[in-house]
C-alpha cells in the first residue's frame, strides 16, 4: 500500500494567490496595453512621457504591484507546470531557489527602474 | 516521470490527435504563460536603460520599435496575452464552479476573440514602421 | 509458501465479510482472489437486501416469506438465522458508510420485492450490490487485511482419508496470474470459499464470466457434497442480447409484462391473479416462455417490461441505471419504449452443503455465499435475499474459521446415518472422472496423511505438473470449443422447462465434453497472465458443476420451486422434502438425500400450497 | 466460425516477425468489423516488439468493443489477453483505449466508431500483456485517500438504529459513489501521467464522497481536506476536463475536484 501522506504542506495559500493575482492582472495588464500601445503609440514612448506618468504616485504603485503580482504570478505558475511534471526532491528544492532569487531580483531591479524613471534616486 | 512500457511509434506520435479542448487550452496556456513570463523578464531588462540616462532609453524604445520584426513580435505578445488573459478568465470560472457544461465552448471562444483582437489591433501596431 | 490463519478464497460480498469477521476475531486473514476485489460479481446485484428492520416489519414474516419462497425446502434454522441477523448485518452496512436510499426523514427507504408479504427490501439506488461491494472493501482496505488479488485458486490442500467427514482442509494451492507461479497458501485455521455462483454452466445468463464454480468443482473433489444443484433460479427479466440483468424492481416499481399482443398476461392469462408482475420469480420466467412458446412472444424470443408509465421523475430517483443499462447494451430508451426481456440464467439455489456456521463436512473448510448452500433458498430464492446471506453467513463463517464459538449447528452434513441413497434412477452415462485429467481432489499419494504443510507442498507438486501438462500439449481441442457445446447443452435441455430425455441429452454430452477435455491444450505459451490457461482450468470446473446440476435434475422426479419437470407436474412433498447431494467419492459421483428441516425455533412451517 | 482459423497463427507459433496478423476476410459472411488490437507480450518471441494484429469479426446487432475481442480470442487467437468479467459496466476491468479514446469495452456499442477499431491498453500504464496494464499504481493512489468510512460514535447495530441522511445528502454524493474503479480517468489525465504522485482524478472523488457525505461530521471532513491539499493533491488538477470526459459513469469528476478545492479554500481562510 502506498505510504500515506503526512507533510500536511497546504499548496491552497499558493493555489489562492495564483488567482487572485490573475484577477488582478487582467485590469492590470489590460490598462497598460491598452495606455502603452493605443493611447500612447509604444513607438511615440519617449523618457518624458514615461517620468510624467511615473511621478504620480498612485501610477507608481500601481506599477510595482503589476510588478509583484506579475511576478508572483508568473513564476510560480512556472514551478507549478514544473511539479505537475514530476518534479520532485531536491531537484525541486533548487528550482524553487532559483526561482526565488530570480523573482527576488526582477522585483528588485523593476523598483530601482522605476524609482529613476519616476526621478527619484 | 511516469512509468510506461515503450510501445514506440504508437505513444510517441499521434497522441495529440487525441487530445480534446480541456487538454489544448492548458497546453495554450501552458505555452502563453511561459511567454509571458519571459518576457516580463526582457521587458524590465529592456526598461533598464533607463538607468543609463533619459537618452538610451529613448532611443533603446524609439530604436527597438522601429524594426519592423519587433513591430510584428508585439503582435505576437498581444495575441498570447490576450489568449492567456481570456482563457485564464474560463479558468476562474471553473475555478468558481461556473460554466463547467460549457468549458470546451469557451476554451473556443476564447481562441476565436484572441484571433480577431489580434486581427483589429495589426494596423495600430503596425502604424508607421517600414520594412 | 504463503501462511495465514484462515484464507478466505473470493472477494465478493460473502469472502469480505468473512474476511471481515475473522479479523475482528482476531485472526490472522488473508483473501485470495481471482480478481480484484472489486471486480467481483456482487457489484452487479441491483435490487436489494431483504431485513425486517422497521416497527410494523418482523423477522418471523421474513422467516416464513422465505421458506414459502423456497417451496418448503429451506432448512429451517438456516432460514430464521438469516431472518434475525439480517436487520442487524444490514444496520453494520449502514454504519460503515454504505449509501442507502433515504427517506424524507433521514432513514433508508425499504421497496416491496416479489415474494414479500412486506416491503422490506432496503436498496441503494438500483446499485445495492456495487455500494455493498466498495464499502466491504473499504472496511478491508481500513483494517489493513491482506488481498492476494488476482491469484487463481486451482484447488484445496485437503487430507485423503476415505471418508469425507474424516478429512480436513489445510489451505489452497494458486497460481499468480501475473506471473504464472504456482504457490501453497497453507491456512492454520480454515477455508473458507466464497468463489460466488457457476452462472457460466449456460449459455443465457446474468453472471460474470468469471462466475465459473470454482468453488464448487473444488469443494466437491475434495469430498464436500454439492446440495440442490437442480436448483437453479431463470431470472425473468434479462435483456435478450446479452443477459444483462433488468433488476425486480423495475417490477417493484410497477412496472408491467405485456406480451406481443398488449396482454398484460401475468393476470390476463392467470399466472399469478394475485400478485401479477410480482409473483416469484419461477412463476414469472415460465409465464413468459409459456407465451412465446404459445406464439405471444416478441420476435418469437422475448416479451416487453414497460416501465413508462411510472413517469420519468420516478424512473430517474429509484431506477436511473436500468435506462443506462436498456440503452447500452439493448440500444432501448425505457422512457419511450418497452424493454425487451427473457428469462436468463440468474443464481445456482444449490451449492457446497454446509451448515449455521458455514462448514463442510471436511474439518477447516467453509464456504459462504452463493457457492454455498446452508440451504435458505430450498427450490426457489426470493429476490433480494441472496446479499443479506453473504452478509449473515459470510460473517457467521468468518467468526467461527475465527475459533469464535457459535453454538452446536442443527444442520448436518456430509453422508451419515440420516442420508437415504438414490437407488431408482439409472443414468444415462456413467458421471465423474474420465481418467486422463491429472486434477483430483485430495492429497492422495496412497500413503498416510501427512501433516499439513506436506499436503499444501504434494498438493502443489500436482498443480504444477496440471499446469505444466496443459501448457506442453501442442494440440488437442482448445477449451472454448468445450465450453460453448457445454453452455449450449445446458441452456437447451436444462432450462427453466426439463424433460428426463432432455436432461439425459445432457449429461451425454456433458460426458462427451468430459473425454474431449482429456486433449484439451493451452495454445498461448505465455506464463504472463495467461488467461487461456486460466480459462482451461474453469472449464474443466464448469463440466464438474453442469454435471451435478443435470444429475440433480434428472433424479428429482417432481415440480418443485424452480425445478419444472415435464412428466411431474406436482409437488410430491411425500417424498421429495429432501436435499438432493451428490459427493464426487474420488471420481464415482454417489447421490443421496438428506430431509429438510421444517421445525423452527418455535413453529413448524407446514408446507403450503404456493400461490401468488 | 471454428473453420477460419487465422493462417498467421502458424507464423506466430514459429516465432517469425509479423506486423499483422490478419483473419481472412472473405471467409466470413455478410458484414464484419476490422479491429485492430495491440499485441504484446514480454515471454513470446515475436510479441516482445508491441504490434497491432488485425481480426475481422462478424458483425451482430448490439455488438460491443469487448465482444468483438472475445470473439477473436475465441475463435481466432486464445492468446489474446484482456481483462473483463461482468460484461454489464460494474466491475470495470475492461477500460481499454479505443480509437484514441479511453473506454470500457463492454460499452462501447461497435456501431458507434469507425473502422477499423483500434484497440489500446490505457496509455500512461505499464503494459504487462496485451491490453492488460498495472493497475497497482491506480490502486495505490485510491488507497492513500483514506477510503473508509470514518465515524467514531456510530449507534449499536443491535439497536437498528440508522445514522439519518437527509435524501438531498445521499443526492449529492450519488454521482461520487458510482465509481467502479476503472483507471480511465487517471489513464486519460495528462497531469497524473507526469506527476505520479498526483492523487489522481478517481481518489480525489473518492475522498469527495466521504468529505461530502454529512455523517461523517466536521472534524472528519477537516482531516480529509487535509490529505486532499497536501503537495500532490487537488492542486495538481489543471482542470483538463479529460477525466470527466471519459468516465464511463459519467461521474462530473472535475465538478467534483474543483468544489474540494474551494472547500480547502474556505477552510484555510477560517484560520486567517
Ligand atoms: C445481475 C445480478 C443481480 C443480482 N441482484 C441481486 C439483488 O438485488 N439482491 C440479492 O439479494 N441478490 C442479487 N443477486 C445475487 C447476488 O448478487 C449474488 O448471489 C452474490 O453477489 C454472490 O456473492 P458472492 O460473494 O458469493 O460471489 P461473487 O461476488 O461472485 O464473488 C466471487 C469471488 O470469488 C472469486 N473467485 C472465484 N473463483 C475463484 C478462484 N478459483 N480463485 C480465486 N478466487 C476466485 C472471484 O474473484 C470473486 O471475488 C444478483 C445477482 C446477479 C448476477
Ligand atoms: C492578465 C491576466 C492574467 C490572467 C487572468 C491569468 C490567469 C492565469 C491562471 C488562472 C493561471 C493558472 C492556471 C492553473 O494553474 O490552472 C495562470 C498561469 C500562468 N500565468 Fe497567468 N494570467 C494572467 C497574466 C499573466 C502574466 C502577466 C504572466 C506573466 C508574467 C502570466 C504567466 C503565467 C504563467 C507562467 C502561468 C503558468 C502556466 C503553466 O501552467 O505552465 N500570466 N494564469
Ligand atoms: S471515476 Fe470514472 S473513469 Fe475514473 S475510475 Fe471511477 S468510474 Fe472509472
Ligand atoms: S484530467 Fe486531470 S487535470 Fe484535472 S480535470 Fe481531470 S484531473
Ligand atoms: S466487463 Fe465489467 S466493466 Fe466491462
Amino acid at each position: 500500500m502506498a505510504e500515506r501522506y503526512s507533510s500536511f504542506a497546504p499548496g491552497g495559500t499558493a493555489w489562492l494567490l495564483q488567482r487572485i493575482t490573475a484577477a488582478f492582472l487582467v485590469v492590470v495588464l489590460a490598462f497598460h496595453f491598452f495606455l502603452l500601445h493605443f493611447v500612447n503609440h509604444a513607438a511615440e514612448i519617449e523618457f518624458a512621457g514615461t517620468q510624467a506618468r511615473m511621478e504620480n504616485v498612485g501610477y507608481f504603485l500601481t506599477m510595482v504591484l503589476f510588478l509583484v503580482a506579475g511576478t508572483f504570478h508568473g513564476v510560480n505558475g512556472v514551478y507549478n507546470a514544473l511539479i505537475n511534471q514530476g518534479l520532485d526532491g531536491t531537484q525541486k528544492k533548487v528550482v524553487l531557489a532559483v526561482l526565488v532569487i530570480a523573482s527576488l531580483a526582477l522585483i528588485a531591479q523593476g523598483i530601482y527602474v522605476a524609482t529613476t524613471m519616476a526621478g527619484w534616486t | 516521470m511516469s512509468q510506461s512500457y515503450n510501445r514506440g511509434l504508437i505513444e510517441d506520435f499521434g497522441r495529440w490527435k487525441e487530445f480534446s479542448a480541456g487538454m489544448w487550452a492548458w497546453i495554450f496556456h501552458k505555452f502563453t504563460g511561459w511567454m509571458l513570463i519571459g518576457y516580463l523578464f526582457t521587458h524590465i531588462a529592456v526598461l533598464s536603460s533607463s538607468l543609463t540616462g533619459p537618452e538610451a532609453y529613448t532611443n533603446t524604445i524609439g530604436g527597438l520599435e522601429s524594426l519592423f520584426i519587433v513591430r510584428v513580435l508585439e503582435v505576437g505578445l498581444l495575441a498570447v496575452a490576450v489568449f492567456h488573459i481570456l482563457n485564464g478568465l474560463r479558468l476562474l470560472m471553473v475555478d468558481l464552479g461556473v460554466g463547467l457544461e460549457a468549458q470546451d465552448k469557451s476554451f473556443y471562444a476564447s481562441l476565436v476573440l484572441t484571433a480577431i483582437i489580434t486581427v483589429a489591433s495589426v494596423p495600430t501596431f503596425l502604424d508607421g514602421v517600414t520594412l | 509458501m504463503y501462511e495465514h490463519d484462515v484464507i478466505v478464497v473470493g472477494a465478493g460480498g460473502a469472502g469480505l465479510r468473512a474476511a471481515i469477521a475473522a479479523h475482528e476475531a482476531g485472526s490472522d486473514v488473508a483473501i485470495v482472489s481471482k480478481l480484484h476485489p472489486v471486480r467481483s460479481h456482487t457489484g452487479a446485484a441491483e435490487g436489494g437486501i431483504n431485513a425486517a428492520l422497521q416497527e410494523g416489519d418482523d423477522w418471523e414474516l421474513h422467516a416464513y416469506d422465505t421458506m414459502k419462497g423456497s417451496d418448503y425446502l429451506g432448512d429451517a434454522p438456516a432460514v430464521e438465522t438469516l431472518a434475525q441477523d439480517a436487520p442487524e448485518d444490514t444496520m453494520r452496512l449502514e454504519h460503515w458508510g454504505m449509501p442507502f436510499s433515504r427517506e424524507e426523514d433521514g432513514r433508508v427507504s425499504q421497496r416491496p420485492f416479489g415474494g414479500l408479504s412486506y416491503p422490506r427490501t432496503t436498496y441503494a439506488g438500483a446499485e445495492t450490490g456495487h455500494h455493498l461491494l466498495h464499502t466491504m472493501y473499504e472496511q478491508v482496505v481500513k483494517r489493513g487485511i491482506q488481498v492476494y488479488d488476482e491469484w487463481y485458486v486451482m484447488e484445496l490442500a485437503t487430507s485423503d482419508e476415505d471418508e469425507p467427514n474424516d478429512r480436513s482442509c489445510h489451505g489452497v494451492v494458486a497460481y499468480d496470474v501475473q506471473s504464472g507461479n504456482v504457490e501453497g497458501f497453507k491456512a492454520n485455521d480454515g477455508v473458507i470459499l466464497a468463489t460466488g455462483g457457476p452462472g457460466q454452466a449456460f449459455d443465457h445468463t446474468t453472471n460474470a464470466v468469471s462466475c465459473t464454480g470454482d468453488g464448487h468443482a473444488m469443494a466437491y473433489r475434495a469430498g464436500a457434497p454439492l446440495e440442490d444443484m437442480e436448483f437453479i433460479q431463470f431470472h425473468p427479466t434479462s435483456l435478450p442480447s446479452t443477459g444483462v440483468l433488468i433488476s425486480e424492481g423495475v417490477r417493484g416499481e410497477g412496472g408491467i409484462l405485456y406480451n406481443s399482443e398488449g396482454e398484460r398476461f401475468m393476470f390476463e392469462h392467470g399466472y399469478a391473479n394475485n400478485s401479477g408482475e410480482l409473483a416469484s420469480r419461477d412463476v414469472v420466467a415460465r409465464a413468459e416462455l409459456t407465451e412465446v412458446n404459445e406464439g405471444r412472444g416478441v420476435d418469437d424470443e422475448y416479451v416487453h417490461l414497460d416501465m413508462r408509465h411510472l413517469g420519468e421523475e420516478r424512473i430517474l430517483d429509484r431506477l436511473e441505471n436500468i435506462l443506462h443499462l436498456a440503452e447500452d447494451f439493448e440500444g432501448v430508451d425505457g422512457l419511450v419504449e418497452p424493454m425487451p426481456v427473457k428469462p436468463g440464467q440468474h443464481y445456482a439455489m444449490g451449492g457446497i452443503e454446509v451448515d449455521e456456521n458455514g462448514q463442510t463436512c471436511v474439518d477447516g473448510l467453509y464456504a459462504a455465499g452463493e457457492c454455498a448452500c446452508v440451504s435458505v433458498h430450498g427450490g426457489n430464492r426470493l429476490g433480494g435475499n441472496a446479499l443479506p446471506e453473504l452478509i449473515v453467513f459470510g460473517k457467521r463463517a468468518g467468526r467461527h474459521a475465527a475459533g469464535e464459538d457459535l453454538g452446536e449447528p442443527q444442520i448436518r452434513t456430509g453422508y451419515g446415518d440420516d442420508v437415504e441413497d438414490e437407488t431408482e434412477t439409472e443414468l444415462p452415462v456413467q458421471p465423474g472422472d474420465a481418467g486422463l485429467d491429472t486434477s483430483s481432489g485430495v492429497a492422495a499419494d496412497g500413503g498416510v496423511a501427512a501433516d499439513a504443510q506436506g499436503i499444501v507442498e504434494r498438493k502443489v507438486e500436482q498443480a504444477r505438473t496440471r499446469v505444466d501438462t496443459l501448457m506442453d500439449r501442442d494440440d488437442g481441442v482448445q477449451h472454448a470449443e468445450i465450453r460453448q457445446k457445454l453452455q449450449n447443452a445446458m441452456t437447451d435441455y436444462v432450462n427453466v422447462f426439463r424433460t428426463e430425455e432432455g436432461v439425459k441429452k445432457a449429461l451425454r454430452i456433458i460426458r462427451e465434453c468430459r473425454e474431449e477435455y482429456q486433449n484439451v491444450y493451452v495454445d498461448d505459451p505465455s506464463r504472463t497472465f495467461n488467461t487461456d490457461l486460466q480459462q482451461t482450468i474453469e472449464t474443466r470446473n464448469l463440466i464438474d458443476v453442469a454435471e451435478t446440476i443435470a444429475l440433480g435434475a434428472l433424479v428429482r422426479d417432481e415440480f418443485r420451486g424452480a425445478h419444472w419437470r415435464k412428466e411431474h407436474q406436482e409437488r410430491k412433498d411425500d417424498e421429495w422434502l429432501k436435499h438432493t447431494l451428490i459427493s464426487w467419492n474420488d471420481g464415482q459421483p454417489d447421490i443421496f438425500y438428506r430431509p429438510v428441516i421444517l421445525e423452527g425455533q418455535d413453529k413448524t412451517y407446514e408446507p403450503k400450497e404456493r400461490s401468488y | 466460425m471454428r473453420g477460419a482459423e487465422s493462417p498467421v497463427d502458424e507464423k506466430e507459433k514459429q516465432g517469425g516477425d509479423i506486423d499483422q496478423q490478419t483473419t481472412p476476410e472473405d471467409e466470413l459472411e455478410g458484414e464484419t468489423v476490422h479491429i485492430k488490437v495491440f499485441r504484446y507480450d514480454p515471454e513470446v518471441e515475436g510479441k516482445q516488439e508491441p504490434r497491432f494484429d488485425d481480426f475481422h469479426v462478424p458483425f451482430e446487432k448490439g455488438m460491443t468493443v469487448l465482444d468483438a475481442v472475445m470473439y477473436a480470442r475465441d475463435t481466432y487467437d486464445s492468446s489474446l489477453t484482456f481483462r473483463h468479467s461482468c460484461r454489464q459496466a460494474v466491475c470495470g476491468s475492461d477500460a481499454f483505449f479505443v480509437n484514441g479514446k479511453q473506454r470500457l469495452g463492454c460499452k462501447t456499442q461497435i456501431a458507434d466508431l469507425e473502422q477499423p477499431i483500434r484497440i489500446e491498453p490505457l496509455p500512461h500504464q505499464e503494459v504487462v500483456k496485451d491490453l492488460v496494464v498495472d493497475m497497482d499504481h491506480f490502486y495505490d493512489q485510491m488507497h492513500t485517500v483514506e477510503p473508509y468510512f470514518q465515524d467514531e460514535d456510530t449507534p449499536n447495530p443491535a439497536d437498528l438504529e440508522e445514522q439519518r441522511q437527509s435524501p438531498e445528502n445521499r443526492e449529492k454524493i450519488k454521482m461520487s459513489s458510482r465509481c467502479i474503479w476503472c483507471g480511465a480517468c487517471m489513464s486519460s489525465c495528462n497531469i497524473a501521467a507526469g506527476d505520479n504522485d498526483y492523487l489522481g482524478p478517481a481518489a480525489i472523488n473518492k475522498a469527495y464522497k466521504f468529505a461530502m457525505d454529512d455523517r461523517e461530521g466536521e472534524e472528519i471532513k477537516e482531516h480529509r481536506l487535509r490529505i486532499l491539499e497536501q503537495e500532490h493533491g487537488v492542486w495538481r488538477c489543471q482542470t483538463q476536463f479529460s477525466c470527466t470526459e471519459v468516465c464511463p459513469k459519467d461521474i462530473p469528476l472535475t465538478e467534483h475536484i474543483q468544489e474540494l478545492k474551494r472547500e480547502a479554500v474556505k477552510k484555510n481562510l477560517k484560520f486567517w
